[in-house]
């Protein structure tokens, strides 16, 4: 398996900003790579450290092996599908995505039909004539798509690209991104915010926080497993025990996750107090008080919803409580 | 990209094109100490503080430059007015005849100075109305309208139109939002303005020799000293004071418009 | 909590009703704020043109120089004798040298300003543009006659460094050249040029401003060179600022009649013919007729700026 | 309407002059021909300064003015688009003493009727750079007219320089009348067709010796010491100046002659000043003026006995040294009209004006 | 019970755009009413017509049971919090904030002690003397918030107010704005094109389509008996089944709403294939291919995941399966 991408202790400092801070980091060809992140924790500033936009000012990011320290953004063999999209509001759908080929000095004819094929992989053809103002923000999206695919790229570096785009569309997106990739067998390189969107979508996930990687692993992993308080509380919304209660639940002293949905109504188990409740639609969310610990609950749909205020009993599986590492968030 | 080095060619171009706009300046200020009157000869013989003493003896300066002071201000404040009210209807609203409006504010500066010197002139002697101040301060005004009503649209078209209606909405009357919302975020635009057609107003010469009659503006009075010069050196004084002073301006009008210019980039 | 009723009866003030007046008559809203400027512009200004205009329909008496108010075109058919033709022509071309010179001299100067000064930089760049744009026009034009005069300061420099032979090889172009720089088209030209330098750059910079950096990444990104990015993306993006900043300087060369006095060969230009048709020899109708020329010429310019978007950057 | 009595002075007077005609001390304290006025009859006196005869008339058409010191190829203009009044001489009480040769000069006095008092008149002076010439003054025209190599060895070209006004194709007549008799020129402001044709031929490859047109007295007076120039056609105003400066500059009236001004004050028909202008009148013939003026104007007084009367800085070999005795060698500045006397049909002024501007613009 | 706010058959047409249209709505006082759809269904536009800033082309728009039509936008008992805040920028938060009250006319302190109260409120004292541009997005919009409820105003309305906020601080405001509901008693008017943001929090619901009112219930009715194809696919992703599938399976013609959360494997259940699946933390979305029609499947944690392109067999409640009314979407 060849590696696409390398981070070896890679820093970005903006004065005594760490952007990024001694990051490793290896991405492999071909695999979907989700960076995921609350905002400010580096993420944007690693896809550009890729692209070439910045340079570290530590360490050294190696692109199919090869250090790319001297590589002008221009001659890497990386395409950014950017998170404003970055459209050129002069020219007009086809002149966009055939923009890579233009300067490669390929034909008009050629470069234009290569534009109408990467466009009806997108789902846009027909748009080619219009000007990016006259798009809405999906069909932008997916101009910058097309026009990043076009070159076929060996790394393709998506900056939350959904970002901007309504559930909906955000989850039809999610599969045709996720089926191109797999079709194309282009590596990708995907930030996001949302955990949802790099749980389904990625093979692996880095989670950042602060310019450095909390976790890197395949979804199940950092949902199941989650090394950090900080990496339980953020993917998925995790409940995280205190080290004091989970002594006292199990003796050993250390922080704990503990899933939402992992909860469930046992008569048996310990009483608790609903605070408040959400209805979600395929399940509905209890806020509980145990002990004066809040704790998140999803209940789903069919069992009975207890009114609020009223006292519950809960319990959950011993293997649900997963212990972690003791690390700051 | 943003990041990277300005190559050298660039530098260097910059540097010239810098350069070539301060040189003939600075050349103003060596010879406001020449001790040469008659002429102006290179290198200077010699050189003196004395124009300036003169300078602020003499009476005609003095007139000019109050003169030049008052239409300025005048008309800028026209100016002002009159650019904001046209910014705030092209801005707000799409009626008839907008782009004819914006095309109209445009004109007097788009056209030759001298025609709307020649224009206003002939149309005054039309109507029989003697030159006067406001004479002066109507060609003035006409073309510094188009300075304020460029800054005040752009600044009209960030600042969010929800911003008024979010006042509105907490129980602002028109008048009032426009007291403590929209004069307050479109200040610093007006000042930006208002400085630029102030100082368009006070160096024209080419529209005042036809609306001025008689009375000397400051660069009439220039014109007038250069052409037939008594102590060329005063003018040379004169120019360079009037640079001086205004620095000071010029930057605190860029500071001051660029840090709000943040302030209001904000309503995304 | 306050019991604010709907639609309160209670006495208000003047300027509460007012305001509901404004804002139940919206059109009456904007009709207040669009009358003041277009009574101005459009009664002082525009009726003053075509009071203009309108007596380039008359003629003039040659003799006593008094203005015969009776309609003729006698006064359009001198304005295309071939001396008036010359002298349009020669400030068109004059014109067009300088925008394209100042576009050429400016754009690094804003290019720079726009996208690498940073702080204190900035400032600098940003005086150093306002504060000739401060500084009187006349004296200006003044101290160039001194630069370029035969034995003014250029003339001196040269000698200095002894590379007066360059500078009299230059004076023996034809067009060009002449017995000095400041009886020479050149000089003409570069003064003009000098002196409308600012109205090109402030526009320039602020559209180079808008361009997003994201657009050059991006292009960058696509494989573009520096130099493809500048004619690909930069210079498209930034056109609608230079095409404003070719607006002041184009007509501004146009009816500038007080350089070319100063600095130039006697040759007049379109101002000059204006100014001295009109001023001097008082032939108000071949000066308005005159007028005309350059109100087309800059009509159709205006009409392609708008057409890019020229205006929105003004 | 013509005034009969002079009452009280309105407080001021306004005046369109040429550059250098009236000074009240601010460029050479000792030339002062105001203060003194303006002290005695408290009339404010406001000066327009006019580089142009056209330009004189054309502030006279647009009005505002009292008086206007008209040189004769604007006078009669202004007579025959009634911008100025008749004078009533009777309240002149120093008419008499006006030079026999003015009071009744046909730029002035038309039909019987006088239009103003003569001012002071001149000739239009070859000014010369003394070392280009070493020292031996030019004798023709020629050396503004025609290329040649100065006295120095250098070519003229480039270094002579030509009045900026149609007015100048007269001088290339009296040159011609001079040199191609055979064109038969009688006066150099009556041309028919073939002799003006020849006229602007002449002056055609005079653009090719100038560089720069003189239309102001002091950029010409910069352009003799910044530019290197060698020879022009001037006024004697700018060859004192000049010399004040001690510039190496001389000036000559060549052999051909040269054309001059005789200048007029005249009144504006709408003045709203008549009897501070009727007071300036008089005070120009009576007082220092005449005389001071002529000193720094290098020009001749209409009072001939300003010249030695000591009433001002003038003497009689002043006057003399100005060309007050050359009177008859001098054609005099007038308005070319289509209906000449010396023959049928003349070019008349309007085709002066535009033509000219082609020839400067090279056509 | 009185009503707060009434349409009757209010229009709003720009050109032969019908951004809302002949729409009937009334909203209860003390109601927490969300309006959902998606982009540009005039949602925007219904709030805009309650507030004043547009004034209905037909019907009118009452408050209080009064005609509003010629009430000016100041003189109305409603507060709105902007979508994009359009907080003042030249105003200090405290300045902000208290700016109504100072139109009003209360004095200096007696204001700024009511705006120090309504920070509070919202959880930001402490922020009373910083300029809008040093808040972050979630910042401003809990000032935007102060701002409005210190005019103790009859109906707040809210614009999308969570949408710029990122899924951790968007669920945390979900919770609060409720609760400050409850506990001021206004009636709120919530627009989002969120559905799970409208279902956890409002008591109705109405689902706007092309400037018209699809379908006005309580949460539980919008998500499990959708009126429309358009409803059952907009709310929760829900499978629509076809008129003739559903003959098929119950005899019946008619379209039928299918809520991936109902479907389960079931060994006797109808044959399906895997055609994508994607981990999403708490489930796993299965897409599943029946007879040429696609359905989700959300298979709760714990249960094995089929592999890719498997054959599996699925079933689901008789009464899961919910008929619509045939209506265009
Ligand atoms: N040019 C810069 N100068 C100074 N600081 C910077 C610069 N670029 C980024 N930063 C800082 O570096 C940190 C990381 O920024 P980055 O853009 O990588 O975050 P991100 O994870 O992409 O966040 P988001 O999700 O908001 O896009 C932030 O604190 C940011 O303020
Ligand atoms: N001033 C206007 N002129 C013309 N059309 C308008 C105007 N305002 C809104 N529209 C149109 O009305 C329709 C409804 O707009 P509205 O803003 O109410 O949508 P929305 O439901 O709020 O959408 P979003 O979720 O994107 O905010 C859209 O098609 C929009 O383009
Ligand atoms: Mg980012
Ligand atoms: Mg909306």
């Amino acid at each position: 398996m060849t590696t696409a991408i390398a981070f070896r202790q890679v820093s970005r400092h903006y004065g005594t900003v760490r952007a990024v801070d001694a990051v490793d980091l290896e991405i492999a060809e071909g695999e979907f790579f989700a960076m995921l992140g609350p905002s400010g924790s580096g993420k944007t500033t690693c896809l550009r450290l890729i692209a070439g936009f910045e340079r570290p000012t530590a360490g050294e990011v190696e692109i199919f092996d090869k250090p790319s320290g001297a590589v002008p953004p221009y001659r890497r063999p990386v395409n950014t599908v950017f998170q404003d999209y970055a459209l050129f509001p002069h020219l007009n759908v086809r002149d966009n995505v055939a923009y890579g080929l233009m300067i490669a000095g390929v034909a008009r004819a050629e470069r234009h039909r290569a534009a109408e094929e990467a466009l009806s992989m997108v789902a846009l053809p027909g748009y080619a004539a219009r000007k990016p103002a006259a798009l809405s923000g999906g069909q932008r999206q997916r101009v910058a798509l097309a026009r990043a695919l076009v070159n076929k790229p060996k790394v393709l570096l998506l900056d939350e690209p959904l970002g901007a785009l309504d559930l909906k569309l955000r989850e039809q997106m999610q599969v045709e991104l996720k089926s191109l990739q797999r079709q194309l067998g282009i590596t990708f390189v995907f930030v996001t915010h949302d955990q949802s969107e790099a749980l389904s979508m990625a093979d692996r996930v880095a989670v950042f926080n602060e310019g450095q990687i909390q976790q890197i692993g395949c979804p199940q992993d950092i949902y199941d497993r989650p090394n950090t308080p900080f990496v339980a509380d953020f993917v998925g919304s995790s409940n995280v025990l205190p080290p004091e209660m989970v002594e006292r639940l199990t003796g050993k002293r250390a922080s704990a996750s503990l899933r939402p949905e992992a909860l469930r109504l046992q008569a048996d188990g310990y009483a608790a107090q609903v605070i408040e409740k959400a209805f979600l639609g395929a399940v509905t969310r209890l806020t509980l008080d145990i002990d004066g610990q809040k704790l998140a609950m999803l209940l789903p749909k069919g069992e009975e919803v207890p009114e609020k205020a009223a006292t519950v009993h809960i319990g959950w599986d011993e293997d649900a409580l997963h212990l972690m590492e003791q690390r700051d968030a | 990209m943003h990041s990277d080095r300005a190559s050298l060619g660039l530098k260097i171009a910059a540097a010239a094109g810098l350069l070539f706009m301060h040189l003939p300046i600075l050349l103003i200020f060596v010879y406001a100490f020449t001790t040469e009157d008659k002429s102006y000869q290179w290198p200077p013989p010699g050189y003196t503080l004395k124009w300036f003493s003169v300078t602020w003896e003499r009476p005609d300066v003095w007139e000019a430059l109050s003169l030049s002071l008052r239409v300025a201000a005048i008309s800028t404040v026209v100016a002002l007015v009159l650019g904001t009210l046209c910014a705030a209807a092209v801005s707000r609203t799409r009626f008839f005849g907008r782009e004819a409006i914006s095309l109209l504010v445009i004109l007097p500066i788009a056209l030759p100075g001298i025609i709307t010197g020649i224009s206003l002139r002939s149309a005054f002697n039309l109507a029989d109305i003697p030159f006067s101040f406001w004479t002066i301060v109507l060609g003035h005004a006409t073309f510094c309208v188009v300075v304020v009503y460029n800054n005040a649209v752009a600044r009209f078209r960030r600042t969010s139109g929800s911003l008024v209606e979010a006042s509105m909405d907490l129980g602002a009357n028109m008048f009032q939002t426009f007291r403590h919302v929209i004069l307050p975020n479109i200040a610093t635009a007006l000042l930006a303005g208002g400085m630029l057609a102030f100082a368009l107003s006070f160096d024209e010469v080419i529209v005042t020799t036809f609306t001025a009659g008689q009375q000397q503006t400051l660069p009439i009075w220039m014109l007038e000293e250069l052409v037939r010069p008594r102590q060329r050196p005063v003018t040379n004084v004169v120019a360079m004071v009037v640079v001086l002073v205004t620095f000071l301006p010029i930057l605190g009008a860029y500071y001051l418009t660029r840090g709000t210019e943040m302030v209001a980039g904000q309503g995304k | 909590m306050p019991e604010v009723a709907v639609s309160s009866p209670a006495s208000r003030g003047l300027s509460d009703r007012l305001s509901d007046l404004l804002w139940s008559r919206q059109g009456l809203l904007i009709l207040l704020l669009i009358l003041p400027p277009a009574l101005w512009l459009g009664i002082i200004y525009l009726g003053a043109l075509f009071a203009l205009l309108a007596q380039s329909f008359f003629s003039i008496d040659p003799f006593s120089g008094l203005i015969n108010y009776e309609f003729t075109l006698r006064t359009y058919g001198e304005l295309f004798r071939a001396a008036n033709l010359d002298i349009i022509v020669r400030t068109v071309l004059m014109a067009g040298c300088v925008t394209i010179a100042a576009m050429i001299v400016g754009f690094p100067v804003a290019y720079y300003a726009a996208r690498y000064a940073r702080g204190k930089w900035k400032a600098l760049f940003y005086l150093g543009v306002m504060l000739p744009l401060w500084s009187s026009y006349l004296v200006k034009v003044y101290s160039w006659k001194l630069i370029l005069a035969k034995e003014g300061i250029l003339s001196w420099l040269f000698e200095t460094l002894h590379l007066s032979w360059l500078l009299d090889a230059y004076l023996l172009l034809p067009v060009v050249g002449g017995n000095s720089l400041s009886v020479s088209w050149t000089g003409t030209f570069l003064v003009f040029l000098y002196v409308w330098l600012p109205f090109m750059i402030l526009p320039t910079q602020a559209a180079l401003e808008r361009v997003p950096p994201s657009m050059l990444e991006a292009s960058g990104d696509l494989g573009a060179r520096p130099g493809q990015t500048f004619r690909h993306v930069l210079l498209p993006l930034a056109l609608p600022g230079i095409v404003a900043g070719s607006i002041f300087t184009f007509s501004l060369t146009l009816g500038d009649y007080i350089i070319p006095q100063i600095v130039g060969t006697s040759a007049r230009m379109i101002g000059q013919a204006v100014y001295q048709f009109q001023g001097t020899a008082g032939n108000i109708p071949l000066a308005a007729a005159f007028a005309v020329v350059p109100i087309l010429i800059m009509g159709v310019y205006l009409y392609i700026a708008k057409r890019m978007g020229a205006f929105n950057a003004l | 309407e013509m005034l009969t009595a002079i009452g009280e002075g309105e407080g001021q007077l306004n005046i369109v002059a040429w550059p250098g005609y009236i000074e009240r001390g601010e460029t050479a304290a000792e030339f002062d021909w105001v203060t003194g006025f303006e002290e005695k009859t408290s009339c404010k006196v406001n000066v327009k300064t006019a580089n142009t005869s056209d330009e004189m008339v054309a502030l006279m058409n647009e009005g505002g003015f009292d008086l206007v010191t008209a040189s004769g190829d604007a006078s009669l203009r202004m007579v025959a688009g009634k911008r100025v009044q008749p004078v009533n001489t009777a309240l002149i009480p120093s008419w008499d003493t006006l030079d026999d040769r003015l009071k009744e000069a046909p730029w002035h006095y038309v039909d019987g009727t006088h239009y103003g008092v003569p001012y002071m008149w001149g000739p239009n002076v070859l000014m010369y750079n003394t070392e280009v010439f070493s020292d031996s003054a030019p004798t023709s025209w020629n050396v503004v007219f025609e290329a040649m190599n100065l006295p120095d060895g250098q070519p003229n070209k480039g270094r002579v320089q030509a009045y900026d006004g149609p007015i100048h194709i007269a001088d290339a007549a009296l040159y011609l009348m001079a040199h191609k008799p055979e064109l038969g020129i009688t006066s150099p402001y009556e041309l028919n067709q073939e002799q003006y044709d020849a006229a602007l031929d002449l002056l055609r490859e005079q653009r090719k010796l100038v560089s720069r047109y003189w239309h102001d007295a002091f950029i010409q007076i910069d352009d003799f010491k910044n530019e290197g120039m060698a020879a022009s056609g001037s006024w004697p105003f700018q060859v004192n100046l000049l010399q004040g400066d001690n510039a190496p500059i001389a000036s000559v009236i060549p052999e051909e002659g040269a054309t001059g001004w005789a200048d007029t004050t005249m009144m504006h028909v709408d003045a709203r000043n008549p009897n501070c202008a009727y007071m300036w009148m008089e005070h120009t013939l009576s007082s220092n003026l005449m005389s001071d003026l002529s000193v720094w104007f290098g020009a001749n007084p209409a009072v001939p006995a300003a010249c030695s009367d000591g009433r001002g800085m003038q003497t009689a070999e002043g006057c003399t040294k100005n060309g007050f005795d050359d009177f008859d060698r001098i054609s005099f500045w007038q308005t070319p009209v289509s209906q000449c006397e010396s023959q049928g049909e003349c070019v008349p002024y309007y085709r002066w004006v535009s033509d000219y501007i082609g020839v400067i613009g090279g056509r």
